[in-house]
């Protein structure tokens, strides 16, 4: 096993825990945001972490920008998809006190 | 153990699909539907169909996910979203006929034999006339390139089908748009672009091509839409013509290859490449501007009119 | 290494297959939007895992394209999805 | 057929025939185009698995190419659908809020 499998290996395992936790939270949580607090964990670092595995078993440049490009995307977008879903967790809530 | 991935995946995804279609909730429902086409485009993965991925990707789960929820707020505006799932007699009478079509279609497959080699000897013997590497592309725009100008037809057709029935778009979101999505919107825009073009040129040689890449600007059409950043009247005067772009240059080159004695659409050899790659742009950027107004559900008169 | 790029495809797709609970359970759609976003997440995660087992280049374009789509999704889904006052 | 090829091959006829039957049963136009794009994605997924024949083995490209513009006029067609139902409001009237 290369330094390089070693590192993937490292990676993935943690990803994993991040993707369990947030499943974890994502069924168990009692309300809707915490759940998404759960689960922006699994949205970043979970992702984020396959990402590294795969960028260091990878040789090409355009592979590389690749990969930082699917990360930047899925952070960008997973921020704003939270913010939205937090209003309109919050706009639903209004709505059922009223 | 990569068989205990196909397992999970078909049975994850079979669950999915029946929950859908038999849940009481029709809102749940298209959400189901939305992650069985998630888990459809990573069966084609498995498939080693990497193109039928990637366009499972862009349309099953993106552009149809869109579609349906923005019909089921209109249907719910017009109080349209009650059904009953029930089994009644009649229903499980349905269910017992189709279980028996699906048994006897399960006996038949199979039955077929195992290692036929079908089409694909012959498409590897003629690539190389083809003008492309990518055999999914060749076979799309060269061998079988009837089907897709028809195609291009069907497109159209259908957006006028849309245009005839619905004089209105219904998709104007009723919620003023977020400084934040607009920022997304904004930085979607070019980075689509960037990816559709990439998709496009890959195409000649590895998994990607029209389609796919014109699935990816519908995508960025559909969120344009959302984020309330389309202005209607002026663009549509402008996005018209590209309607028809794609249609027009597959017919010019089919004119053309008539034209200097060949059969409709029979590239000559060494200028295969070239006309592909300037069909495929075409045939990109119509297909992107169909779907987005597909998306619009109506002919797409200033939200103030309607 | 294939075996346990294999292996963590496998988990990815078990945690996709538990997020459906919380798809049919609700209660909100809120949370039914979660767990699609979760399947994007995840689902992009496996195809990348499943380029490296398989040599296969393209299903990094194609994790590429989910990554992009489902934002656009989850965009669609915040500004159709809501409950009609 | 051998293998995941007949896996996914029967998986597609299992989508097919669930889509069939929810076309049949269920009165909602919303469910009814839900069912036929299932249906459509079962057949679709037959094609592929045919096409398949193994990892090592090359693959057949034709159905690729057919499904490839298949899920494009199903988009189109699910458009066009849906732009039908919510226009009519064709939708279901139960038995009994009939009379």
């Amino acid at each position: 096993m290369s330094w390089a499998d070693g590192i993937s290996l490292l990676c993935i395992l943690a990803a994993l825990f991040f993707f369990l936790a947030g499943t974890v939270g994502l069924l168990r949580m009692p309300d809707v945001f915490t759940r998404l607090h759960a689960l922006t964990k699994a949205d970043n670092l979970g992702l984020g972490l396959i990402v590294l595995a795969t960028a260091v078993q990878l040789q090409s440049w355009t592979e590389l920008v690749k990969l930082a490009l699917i990360w930047m995307l899925v952070m960008v977008s997973g921020a704003t998809v939270a913010h939205l879903i937090a209003r309109m967790a919050l706009s639903e809530s209004s709505d059922e006190k009223a | 153990m990569i068989h205990l991935v196909d397992v999970t995946l078909v049975v994850t995804l079979l669950a999915c699909a029946w929950l859908s279609l038999t849940g009481r909730d029709l809102l749940r429902s298209v959400v189901l539907f939305i992650a069985f086409g998630l888990l459809v485009s990573l069966g084609w993965a498995r498939l080693r169909a990497p193109d039928v991925a990637l366009a499972e990707a862009a349309v099953g789960s993106g552009l149809t996910g869109a579609l349906l929820l923005s019909a089921f707020s209109a249907m719910e505006r017009a109080r349209l979203t009650t059904d009953e799932v029930g089994l009644t007699r009649a229903r499980w009478l349905a269910l017992g006929l189709t279980l028996g079509l699906g048994v006897s279609l399960g006996v038949v497959l199979l039955s077929l034999p195992s290692d036929h080699p079908r089409l694909s000897l012959h498409i590897q013997e003629r690539i190389s006339q083809s003008g492309v590497l990518n055999s999914v592309t060749a076979v799309l725009l060269n061998f079988r390139s009837y089907d897709t100008l028809l195609e291009m037809v069907v497109l159209l057709a259908s957006l006028v089908g849309i245009w005839a029935v619905a004089p209105f778009a219904r998709v104007w979101p009723k919620a003023p748009s977020t400084p934040i999505l607009a920022a997304l919107a904004r930085l979607l825009l070019p980075l689509m672009t960037v990816v559709a073009g990439y998709l496009l040129w890959l195409g000649a040689d590895a998994p990607g091509g029209a389609f796919q890449a014109g699935a990816v600007l519908g995508g960025m059409g559909v969120l344009w839409v959302a984020a309330s950043l389309w202005h209607p009247p002026w663009a549509l005067r402008m996005v018209r013509p590209l309607l028809v772009l794609g249609l027009l240059a597959f017919l010019a080159v089919a004119g053309v290859t008539m034209g200097i004695g060949k059969s409709m659409l029979e590239y000559p050899a060494s200028q295969a490449k070239t006309l592909i790659l300037w069909i495929e742009t075409a045939a990109t950027v119509s297909i992107g501007v169909t779907l987005t107004l597909l998306f619009l559900g109506g002919y797409p008169a200033p939200p103030e009119q309607s | 290494m294939t075996a346990v790029y294999v292996a963590a495809a496998l988990f990815l797709l078990a945690t996709i297959a538990a997020g459906l609970i919380r798809i049919w359970r609700g209660p909100t759609r809120a949370d039914r939007l979660l767990s699609v976003q979760l399947f994007g997440t995840a689902g992009t995660a496996t195809l990348l895992l499943l380029s490296l087992a398989s040599g296969e280049d393209a299903y990094r374009n194609v994790a590429l394209v989910f990554a992009l789509l489902a934002g656009i999704l989850g965009v669609a889904f915040t500004r159709y999805g809501r409950v009609e006052p | 057929m051998s293998g995941s090829s007949s896996l996914y091959a029967l998986a597609g006829i299992a989508l097919f025939c669930m889509g069939l039957f929810a076309l049949i049963a269920y009165p909602h136009s919303l469910r009814k185009i839900l069912a036929a794009n299932v249906a459509g994605t079962g057949v679709f997924m037959i094609f592929v698995a045919l096409g398949y024949q193994g990892p090592e083995r090359p693959i057949d490209p034709v159905p690729h190419a057919l499904v490839i513009t298949g899920i494009v006029v199903a988009v189109c067609a699910t458009g066009l659908a849906l732009t039908l139902a919510v226009g009519l409001g064709a939708t279901h009237i139960a038995p009994d809020e009939e009379e």
